[in-house]
């Protein structure tokens, strides 16, 4: 039955309306207002139209951070999402290993991103860490703080560390909800292992595997502090991703201009993205016709 | 309702006999003993062994940090140890002598707490509203709550600090709590929904229909219905709360800062304490873990936002 | 006593429910009979005042109760899915609506447990619904139902869920354990068996519209269009397209028998049930018509046979055992007299005459 | 095609059960022929699917042997046994269409594709499907999902048998009566093996040549419809089969006369000497209600609760000395103001300790 139609609900929604659109319009137009804006200081701001969206657009600067974010949230996507579903398909479904696996994988989910970045800090230096010193062990010259390739291998491995669990834990939670009637059915067809997961558990994860995808996608985009901890955004700037820049550019040089510029632009792009992202994945294999609940 | 009589007489008739209903129970999950997925191919060792190598995986870098924050500094800078040779509490001490430390814990705790408390009581009664009526704008609020949880932390950070310096808020637990609230309310609602949802409607109706008012109907029937979920939401307003760094470090001076902005402090502190910057992280991790074995139960379906 | 006067309701581009008049008296047990969309969910909800007629009124004794709300209206509502406060135990849930009524304690303990051992719950009292088996479950609802002694008892499809010999039992329990409250019953169902074994009332319905209201036998022996007739009969009733020439009835080159003179001439589909089709050949003026045999079904103490006879598929159900091979040819024997009439526009021309009339 | 043999067959879904009570299916040793068409009836809980999941291998018995023919399956999965099933609730595969669906089981073992593509197109028309065939599942209504799920079991012409665990639950009405009739057409045809699960009765006495009638865990009677409906072999399957139920009366038997509710029928056959009170069971269908006076000796008041005119027959609910009696009489009968029962002498069957006793020779 469809929901009734009752302009009363804004009542319930009020609150929330309220607490958000002072957090989030507030500043919002803040950042809009700078970005449009030039100053010599003294709060002394004059119009300056598109010009400070035109000259980040056009930095070199400006464009590699956002080529590294681009680059650095596929390769997470392509690890993260495949690794997830397997592992999520490996694990147990009933029985106290359930909850310990649960419980375990969940952990780094929980811990600080500042204190994740110091974990890996740790973890990776060849002199103390039992990462660094086990490669060197077996003869691998490892200096993430040196080796570009090497700083970007060690900030992945410490996101997969970090986030990988969360796809588990969605992609655990969609498999777990499927009847049990669809494998039996299934093994009553004939089915092959592989035709049970393209057939069955892959449809029933779509919507998990979405939320997933969107997470994922927004968060690795969004990623700040745990590189910021762990390689400081170098050697040089290849670790410098789009929101490093910001934070440098507007609080550290106090360019407000550009920076806000930057932001509506970041801002713009992930929402860009995420859009494409849901389009795509919920029109995957889906008539017009017949959309899933999920889409709303 | 076999009746009196002829219908009594009939001796077997299905009265409530619990015995009916444990069987009909096992009988409604039928084949729970042969493993789903059993007979498709896969052996189960070799599946154990992919989640156990990852648990490990996920464990080394935390083995390491404990392992650490039970060591001496020249311990950690001179040797290569497995295990603490020489064990020592020495770094915990540091941390719960000095207020500047422990002090960072307890402001961490009370702007989580304040956050997910103000999340949750304006996120519940909108996730009803959404969940239950459609009304003039609806799907564009959704989605635009949905999008202040895509706005890059960065962004906001500065705008943030001048929005609270108007109003003398900088430096207190309320405004960090706040800032998150832009984060975790989309979140919160979007999981209540997700509850809520699954809670069939005919519920609502049946107790309105048997005089209760919304007030008393929403908090004596229905909130206890989606318990789980509110837990769940809860365990994510907490969770982001307590591992954001960029907001809470910028609009905290010393009054209110967070324990991980604390932590920042020995990374470049002289000659580097190792030994009490591990030990701290690994305070860190206690209340998470804390927070997961209280859930646990929930997680599953929590990641699942109530449907799938 | 329920008045619904010209009732409408649209959501909106689509009509759910269409110019429902009906009056239902106190203390009286209504059949709401459609398939599964006709509306019968709807028209309840209307009746209940979870939703609002956009157009029409709903009067209560007489007073309009349209600007009530349902908190302040003297209903009670059993859904078919097994509705119960999961948190709650059952009796906790069964002393709910009077809880909420402000009853007194004693009150309140006296009516649930007279409620709970009507309906065979005292033994689960303290049990949470989900820990129940389907039946019980539905019998805390109703045992709900019943305390709150409401004015207007609307049961949805209450027996659909249930297994099929506790259906029977409790179906032959419900009007009792309601008539004595005194309370208008309305029972909304799809299977047209379950209307006649309930008796009282039936409204039939389709499409959003009440076809028919009257006495359940008598909305059944005499239906006012094909479409009720089709709604109220299981097994399916029997039609074939029928042309009135002069005297006579013909199907095909057949002669099915004489024709009610004042009909004009022209095209009718007539109609007989299929109890009514004998493979016996008896009764006086009947009529033999050549099948083909299609499938048999017995039930131990009936058989059903599915014939074809030309494009038409019939069905004879004729009691005791009857073995017949499919493809078989037979002759099937039917009284003219039992024939249903409908015009071109399915409306009712002539009914079979009721042995109890002739009395 | 096999016939299928249960060889001491039990199953507890408790690891260690101590008692009868902790078994969801108490011994059952039967063999289902080859080609037959049998229907597993009882009330919830009565192990019905258990053993209908048992057969089908989904689970394996506590202990006990399965047998397709001569072959021990007790250890095969279900997918080797080569039976198809049926759920109670439609199982599709949503990313298909619906012809896909139907193909996927037999592109699964490797049937040519010709052949698949003609099977396909033949289960489409006899489903009503063909319409359909090119949309995808997941768009469709109950109903059709439904007919797709039974597509699938059907589709497959080697089965050694299909299983229906109560298949038209989810269909409306008058779906159920089409659905029904065209299983039995499909039984006909191909001759499968077929077992269905179901509570309700009509289904099962309509579909199957054979009914098995469980309650708690135990096998209380097999037969036809007409052994089941004749001499109900347990009061309750005289309860559970037939609308309204059996009637069951206190009484005694003595030679070949009883006693029931004072008076003494003659039922003409010789009963062994049975010291104990027994009970007697009438089906409502074998109770003529009369005139009091014309009744005669055999004749037992009868006080009328209610008349239940159903159109096609009518329902008298009473009482007689001894308890509450239903009859069920003609449409055109009415019921007289002084009312009495009578017995069908022929129809009347005896039970002690709620088992048929059956007469001498």
């Amino acid at each position: 039955m469809d929901k009734p139609f009752d302009n009363r609900a804004w009542f319930f929604v009020l609150p929330v309306f309220v607490l958000v659109a002072i957090s989030a319009i507030i500043p919002l137009m803040t950042v809009v207002n700078y970005s449009f804006q030039d100053t010599f200081g003294n709060n002394v701001f004059f119009w300056a139209g598109f010009e400070w969206y035109a000259d980040v657009l056009a930095s070199d600067r400006f464009r590699s951070a956002l080529l590294r974010n681009l680059l650095f949230s596929a390769i997470i996507l392509l690890i993260e999402i495949p690794l997830g579903i397997a592992i999520a398909l490996c694990m147990p479904r009933k029985g106290v290993w359930v909850s310990v696996c649960l419980v375990l994988m969940a952990l780094p989910l929980l811990i600080p991103w500042n204190v994740v970045g110091t974990i890996w800090q740790v973890f990776g230096r060849s002199d103390i860490g039992l990462l660094g010193r086990s490669l060197e062990f077996v003869g691998i010259d490892f200096n993430y703080g040196q080796s570009a390739i090497q700083s970007w291998i060690i900030v992945v491995m410490m996101d997969v560390w970090h986030w990988t669990s969360l796809v588990v834990l969605l992609c655990y939670s969609g498999l777990v909800a499927i009847p049990e009637a669809y494998y039996q059915a299934a093994r009553i067809d004939g089915a092959s292992r592989w035709k049970v997961f393209l057939h069955i558990q892959l449809p029933k994860m779509q919507r998990v595997l979405l939320i997933a995808v969107l997470l994922r996608f927004m968060d690795s985009f969004m990623i700040y502090t745990e590189p910021f901890v762990l390689t400081g955004g170098g050697p040089g700037t290849t670790t410098t991703f789009l929101s490093i820049d910001l934070v440098k550019m507007a609080i550290g040089q106090f360019d407000l201009g550009p920076a806000a510029a930057m932001s509506i632009i970041y801002f713009l792009i992930i929402l860009l993205l995420s859009w494409v992202f849901y389009t795509v994945m919920t029109n995957f294999g889906v008539n017009a016709a017949d959309r899933p609940e999920a889409d709303r | 309702m076999s009746g009196e009589g002829a219908r009594g007489g009939a001796g077997a008739i299905p009265p409530s006999t619990s015995a009916e209903e444990a069987l009909e129970r096992a009988e409604e999950a039928p084949a729970k003993e042969s493993s789903p997925l059993a007979g498709l191919g896969g052996n189960s060792r070799l599946k154990a062994l992919v989640p156990t190598l990852y648990i490990v995986f996920l464990m080394l870098p935390i083995y390491w940090l404990i392992n650490m924050s039970f060591k001496h500094n020249n311990e950690i800078v001179s040797t290569f140890t497995l295990f603490p040779e020489n064990p020592t509490l020495d770094n915990y001490r540091v941390i719960f002598g000095d207020p500047s430390w422990y002090g960072g814990y307890i402001d961490s705790l009370i702007y989580v707490v304040i956050n997910t408390l103000v999340s949750l009581s304006v996120a519940l009664p909108a996730a009803y509203a959404f969940s239950r009526y459609r009304f003039l704008g609806d799907k564009h609020m959704f989605f635009w709550l949905l999008t202040n949880r895509m706005a890059p932390p960065a962004v906001f950070a500065l705008p943030f600090f001048q929005l609270y310096s108007a109003f003398g808020l900088i430096d207190t637990h309320v405004a960090v709590a706040l800032a998150h609230c832009l984060f975790n309310v989309p979140l919160a609602v979007w999981i209540l929904e997700g509850f809520m949802s699954g809670v069939p409607r005919e519920i609502d109706e049946t107790a309105f229909v048997d005089g209760y008012s919304f007030p008393r109907f929403f908090v004596k029937i229905f909130i206890p219905l989606i318990a789980s979920g509110i837990g769940v939401a809860a365990f994510f307003c907490f969770m982001f709360s307590w591992v954001e760094l960029l907001i809470a470090r910028t609009l905290t001076v010393t009054d209110a800062k967070p324990i991980s902005a604390v932590m920042t402090r020995t990374n470049s502190a002289t000659g580097l304490d190792w030994g009490v910057l591990a030990a701290a992280g690994v305070l860190t991790i206690i209340p998470g873990a804390l927070v997961i074995y209280f859930v646990r139960n929930y997680i599953a379906k929590g990641f699942a936002l109530g449907r799938v | 006593m329920l008045e619904l006067v010209d009732v409408g309701k649209q959501v909106g581009g689509e009509t759910h429910i269409a110019d429902v008049s009906l009056t239902l008296e106190t203390g009286s047990l209504n059949i709401l009979l459609g398939p599964t969309l006709a509306g019968k969910t709807s028209l309840m909800r209307l009746m209940a005042g979870l939703d609002k007629p956009t157009r029409g009124d709903i009067l209560m004794n007489g007073e309009s109760v349209l600007g009530r709300s349902v908190r302040k209206r003297s209903v009670a509502m059993v859904y078919q899915q097994f509705i119960n406060y999961p948190t709650l135990t059952v009796y906790e849930n069964i002393a709910s609506p009077m809880r909420i009524a402000g009853r007194d304690r004693g009150t309140i303990e006296s009516k649930v447990r007279e409620a709970a051992e009507l309906l065979k719950l005292e033994e689960l009292l303290d049990r949470t619904p989900l820990n129940l088996s389907g039946g019980q479950q539905q019998r805390t609802a109703l045992a709900r139902a019943l305390v709150k002694e409401a004015e207007l008892v609307l049961l949805d499809e209450p027996l659909a869920n249930l297994d099929y010999k506790l259906r029977e039992e409790l179906r032959e329990e419900l009007p009792r354990l309601f008539a004595r409250t005194g309370a208008i019953l309305v029972y909304a169902t799809t299977e047209p068996h379950e209307a006649l074994l309930l008796g009282g009332k039936t409204a039939t319905m389709a499409e959003g519209r009440v076809t028919q209201f009257g006495t359940t036998i008598d909305v059944y022996n005499r239906p006012h269009d094909l479409h009720t007739a089709e709604t109220f009969a299981d097994p399916p009733l029997n039609t074939a397209p029928v042309r009135k020439r002069g005297t006579e009835l013909r199907l095909g080159d057949r002669t099915l028998g004489p024709a009610p003179e004042s009909l004009p001439d022209g095209d009718y589909t007539v109609a007989i049930r299929p109890h009514h089709v004998s493979l016996q050949p008896g009764s006086i003026g009947g009529l033999s018509l050549p099948v083909r045999v299609d499938s048999t079904e017995i039930t131990g103490s009936e058989t059903f046979i599915h014939v074809s006879m030309g494009p038409e598929s019939w069905v004879v159900l004729t009691h005791g055992v009857h073995r017949v091979d499919k493809g078989q040819d037979l002759s099937i024997h039917l009284d003219p007299a039992q024939f249903y009439l409908f015009d071109a526009d399915g409306l009712l021309v002539r009914s079979p005459r009721r042995h109890d009339e002739a009395a | 095609m096999a016939r299928i043999t249960l060889d001491a067959l039990a199953h507890s879904y408790s690891p260690n059960p101590t008692g009868p009570a902790d078994y969801a299916l108490k011994q059952i040793d039967y063999a289902w022929e080859d080609g037959g068409a049998y229907a597993l009836l009882g009330p919830s809980g009565c192990g019905k699917t258990t053993l209908l999941n048992i057969i089908s291998g989904l689970l394996s018995p506590s202990s006990g042997r399965i047998l397709f023919d001569e072959r021990d399956v007790t250890g095969l999965s279900p997918e080797r046994r080569n039976i198809a099933q049926v759920f109670q609730f439609p199982v599709i595969y949503d990313t298909m269409t619906v012809a896909e669906n139907l193909a996927f089981p037999l592109l699964n073992r490797g049937v040519e594709r010709a052949e698949v593509d003609k099977r396909v197109s033949e289960m489409l028309e006899t489903l009503d499907l063909t319409t359909q065939a090119r949309r995808r599942a997941r768009g469709l209504n109950a109903d059709e999902k439904q007919k797709i799920s039974l597509g699938r079991g059907l589709v497959r012409y080697d089965v050694n048998a299909i299983l229906f665990d109560e298949p038209l639950t989810v269909i409306d009405p008058h779906m159920k009566w089409q659905l029904r009739t065209k299983l039995k057409e499909l039984h006909e045809q191909f001759a499968h093996t077929m077992i269905y699960v179901t509570h309700d009765q009509t289904e099962a006495l309509t579909f199957a040549d054979k009914v098995v009638v469980m309650y708690e865990g135990e096998v209380v009677q097999i037969g036809t419809p007409e052994q089941l409906f004749d001499e109900p072999e347990h009061t309750f399957v005289g309860y559970f089969i037939g609308s309204p139920g059996m009637n069951i009366l206190p009484g005694r038997i003595e030679g070949s006369t009883v006693t029931v509710a004072g008076r003494q029928i003659d039922l003409g056959r010789d009963y062994p000497a049975v010291e104990e009170p027994i009970e007697i069971g009438i089906r409502p269908e074998f109770v003529a209600v009369r005139e009091a006076r014309e009744a005669g000796t055999s004749g037992v008041p009868m006080s009328v609760r209610t008349v239940e005119d159903i159109g096609r027959y009518k329902i008298v609910r009473g009482e007689i000395e001894g308890g509450r009696l239903d009859a069920v009489i003609d449409e055109s009968d009415s019921v007289p103001t002084s009312a009495a029962a009578v017995f069908d002498p022929a129809r009347i069957n005896v039970y002690r300790d709620s088992h048929l006793l059956r007469a001498r020779g």
